[in-house]
């Protein structure tokens, strides 16, 4: 899991928890790769990334003073109008969206409880800096034993991002929880309809429109295309 | 610098040569409008008579040069086409086309008839090529006998521009060109995406759920050249060029190959400024090489 | 690691799915082979009854992830190849095809009964669908009567394997399958090149003399995997899958689409070891999958 | 016009004057682009070049250290089995071949003059270890104001290398001299016949097999593309 900064100030400034920013740059892929924010710090944004294919090797391979075009922020983040407790789930690399969150959430007065679920110690990802925090891994090597969701508290707003078959627990758990869901994207800015996510009321939304963002009891998560790189190794 | 980039096409006299293509501009209101002054006009997301949801996720995949799709025409059909977005159109000072679609010769005329005469649509494009709805689209634009009757369907029931939107898979493009010519169509456009595959090696099947998708992006512009050329000499009346246009000169040797104007749309989504782009380069080249306006920019279309 | 990676088709039984395309590999005898254990056969460069000149340069124009090619079948003629390669042919560890082309049903079986029992001609590909000779070629391709006619007059004068190269450019690949695999064809290979077209803008004309060539390479390989695949799923005969293919990947698509082998034709120009990493990597994918043999792995092929 | 150099030990042991060799990388173009050996110095090979379009450009933006795939030497160069004297005429570019036809040569005893020729003095090259230079400008800029062609002295062998105006100049003065010829190449290795060259006595031969170098008037300058970017720019 690796950290990249990018200036770029206007979105620094602006961003909110959960919205993403849709990177493209010259010699690269045809399409620009959508990132959650991860942090924003004056005029850096901050994006989290592993290797999984073409997009994310090439960034990885890039230099100090390299340029991508950076579009956003884009999509719709949490909604933090709510006074009390907030849990943070992710899984492996969910935990994208949530220092921003935590950052918001705090901003609104919310007590922030972290939960960073991963398969093993080593891919868990450090951030800390909330009122509580619980680990959790699949073989027990750090912190609990077992998923992210068995091992969080309720709370007054819940928000999750990771594999899909985590946002199908938390939705089971918790149906008004905001989730944050990948998909491929074409445009990132609602032209395309290439971003589909399945509704439970039937149809879809755009995951770059109306998303990133859900509420986990609408969406179908069963309907979700479960080998999406990210949804895979996250 | 001053050259004369107005295009009079099909019934409608644009300002610029370059256009918005169909499905990869939605309906002009999702993005706020960077630098309109270059849209020579937009054509609107396909849509039905009735609502559509569209096929399940994965809806596209990247290729080399290119992505496939299979939206499969989501849309949310007329009745709200005309509620939340031709009062919109009818405030901009570019023509929006309306991109109809159909599954009998008859629907595509209720629906021209149903948006005939409303405030903000300038005109339409049959699309009879859409590869990815299994009933109509394929079928009609592979047929010259099929092509005419959904033209005629349309032409019947409207006096506004009927522009009509080739299908790349056939094998001569010519005889469609001139059977929609002959049934009326006042333009032309090609070309639509080419039908093609992708497979996940994971899963073993292919990575759209629909199995197929529109191939659309520069790696499709020499074959889209070539079609967009052979229609334009086979027809009379204008050809619109599209496919795989990035940059302007990309757009410029559609307009040498006999093209009046011509669309870009996936390259809006990597270069939101892609349009602008275009046609600032088209107008640098022709003054650039001292012509006064973009009709005189040679055209290499011999009749043979 | 031990896969088998044999493969049985059309009459011939190869040691690796893995051939080297028509027009990309010469005869055979131009560049050193490296690593020919990994080469499951050869086809040679076009060849017609008499020498052929070819069309004047240029020839070939890049494209985004492709290129352009109007060589119009430049070649010596079935006597000179007689004469000059297949004797060395016949030493040869792996089959070559020679690939046939004819400007007539007749001449392409005359063409035939001339290299028939040849020593180091394993077998024919017929050329219905080179798309760059005015005559012949697309014509051939585009008809099914035509297609089927070839076939014919082939497989009338030979018992080696036929095989058969459809063209892209129809609307319907299904019925050009079927009609070629009723009039005898053992084998078929999809696809040829696209026509594709590149102006330049200095000269406001084709930057290819023959003013159209026939498009390969990365960029067609979605639309030549859904090409191999319709073609598959058409016949019972092994179709052999040809479009692009750079990477062990892009073969195992063309494989899981139902192919029972594939060619690598542009990809050899920019990486001389092209057939022997795709090779090595469809090997090493049945390995790592757990598959023991080629034969192991799914196809992805309904006959809906 | 810049020179580039390549760390390609086999290569430089065994090129000789006329040869060139195909450059490839990643990301890059479809196709490899061929270039001239301008010299080589024990582990290294040099090319020089200008940016005339996409391939040139991204060769210039390389760094130290980046790596590209180099094959050859490919094609048949110069045939310097002659005593006596020898003349190198090139126009701009086409001064390529011209250092190490100048080493084959002394190599051989042969007394080498060069003459260069470029459209103004500044786009004229600077080697000059010969036993004579003459330099021709078309401005008159630098040296005889004038033709490199007809700035030359006789000599008993003629080397060519430049625009096709030029070539045709030279077969019309020179029918024996031999003439470096560049044309678009699919493969450099001689199996797609892309590299066509346009013979008198009817026919092609092909650019990176039988060529690159040609008898001057064996070969239809007229009919040689006029519009490629090298011929062009030369
Ligand atoms: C809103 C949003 C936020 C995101 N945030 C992050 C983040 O914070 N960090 C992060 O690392 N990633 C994030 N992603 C995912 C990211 O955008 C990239 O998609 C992902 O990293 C893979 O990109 P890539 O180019 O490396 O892989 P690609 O080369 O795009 O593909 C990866 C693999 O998937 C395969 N593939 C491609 N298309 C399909 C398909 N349609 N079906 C099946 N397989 C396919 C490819 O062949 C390859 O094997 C986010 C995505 C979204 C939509
Ligand atoms: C044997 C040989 C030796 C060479 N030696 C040298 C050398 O020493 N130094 C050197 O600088 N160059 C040399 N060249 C030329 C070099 O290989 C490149 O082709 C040239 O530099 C242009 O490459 P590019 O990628 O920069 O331009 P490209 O991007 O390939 O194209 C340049 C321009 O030509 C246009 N174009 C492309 N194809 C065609 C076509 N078929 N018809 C018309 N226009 C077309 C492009 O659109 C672009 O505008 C040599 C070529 C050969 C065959
Ligand atoms: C995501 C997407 C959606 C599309 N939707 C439509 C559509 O609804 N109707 C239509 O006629 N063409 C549609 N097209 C085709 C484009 O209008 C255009 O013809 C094609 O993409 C080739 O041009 P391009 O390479 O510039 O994208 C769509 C293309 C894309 C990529
Ligand atoms: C330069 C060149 C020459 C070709 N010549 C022939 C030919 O003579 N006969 C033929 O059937 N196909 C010919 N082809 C087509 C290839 O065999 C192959 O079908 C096509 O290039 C697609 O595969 P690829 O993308 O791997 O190159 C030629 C292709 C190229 C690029
Ligand atoms: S990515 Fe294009 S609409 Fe969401
Ligand atoms: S470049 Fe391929 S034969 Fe010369």
């Amino acid at each position: 899991m690796f950290v990249l900064t990018l200036r770029a100030p206007q979105v620094a400034s602006t961003v909110r928890a959960g919205q993403f920013v849709n990177l493209g740059w010259t010699p690269g892929p045809l399409l620009r790769r959508p990132f959650s924010v991860y942090r924003s710090l004056d005029e850096d944004v901050e994006i989290v990334l592993k290797a999984v294919g073409s997009g994310t090797a090439a960034l990885l391979a890039m230099e100090m003073g390299d340029r991508v075009s950076c579009l956003g922020p884009l999509g719709r983040g949490f909604d933090l109008a709510r006074a009390g407790t907030v849990v943070l789930v992710s899984g492996g690399l969910g935990v994208a969206p949530m220092p921003l969150a935590a950052r918001d959430a705090r901003a609104a007065g919310l007590r922030v409880t972290w939960v960073h679920g991963a398969r093993t110690a080593d891919e868990l990802c450090g951030e800390a800096d909330g009122d509580g925090v619980v680990w959790a891994t699949d073989d027990g090597s750090r912190g609990v034993r077992g998923t992210a969701v068995a091992a969080a508290p309720d709370a007054d707003v819940v928000l999750a991002c990771g594999p899909n078959r985590m946002l199908a627990a938390v939705a089971e758990r918790w149906p008004d929880a905001q989730v944050a869901v990948e998909t491929y994207m074409g445009c990132g800015t609602g032209v395309c309809l290439g971003c589909a996510v399945p509704l439970k009321r039937g149809g879809y939304d755009r995951s770059c429109k109306e998303g990133p963002v859900f509420r986990a009891r609408d969406i179908d998560c069963a309907a979700l295309p479960s080998h999406l790189p990210y949804a895979v190794t996250a | 610098m001053t050259v004369d980039m107005s295009a009079q096409i099909g019934g409608l006299l644009l300002r610029g040569p370059v256009l918005a293509a169909s499905g990869t501009f939605g309906y002009g209101t999702e993005v706020p409008l960077l630098e309109r002054r270059a849209l020579g006009g937009m054509v609107s997301k396909g849509i039905f008579l009735r609502p559509r949801e569209g096929t399940p996720p994965p809806r596209i995949v990247e290729t080399p040069s290119g992505m496939l799709n299979a939206i499969g025409l989501q849309g949310p059909g007329v009745e709200a086409l005309l509620r939340e977005y031709t009062p919109k159109w009818a405030e901009w000072d570019f023509p929006v086309l309306v991109n109809i679609n159909g599954e009998t010769a008859a629907e595509y005329g209720e629906l021209a008839a149903r948006l005939d005469g409303v405030p903000g649509v300038a005109g339409f494009e049959i699309n009879i090529s859409c590869p990815n709805v299994e009933q109509g689209g394929l079928y009609f634009g592979n047929d010259p006998h099929a092509a005419a009757a959904v033209t005629e369907s349309v032409r019947k029931r409207t006096n506004l521009p009927v522009w009509v939107k080739l299908t790349p898979m056939v094998s001569d493009i010519g005889v469609i060109a001139r059977a929609v010519e002959s049934a009326g169509a006042d333009a032309l456009c090609a070309i639509n995406t080419f039908v093609g595959m992708s497979i996940d090696l994971n899963a073993y099947r292919p990575r759209l759920s629909f199995r197929t998708g529109g191939l659309s992006g520069p790696a499709i512009r020499p074959l889209a050249l070539h079609l967009a050329h052979q229609a334009a000499r086979a027809v009379r009346i204008p050809v619109i060029g599209v496919g795989g246009i990035t940059r302007a000169e990309d757009a410029l040797e559609f307009l040498v190959a006999g093209c009046s104007a011509v669309q870009v749309g996936t390259a809006t989504f990597v270069n939101p400024r892609a349009i602008a782009e275009v046609h600032d380069g088209i107008a640098a080249h022709l003054h650039a090489k001292g012509f006064s306006s973009l009709a005189e920019l040679p055209r290499y279309l011999p009749r043979d």
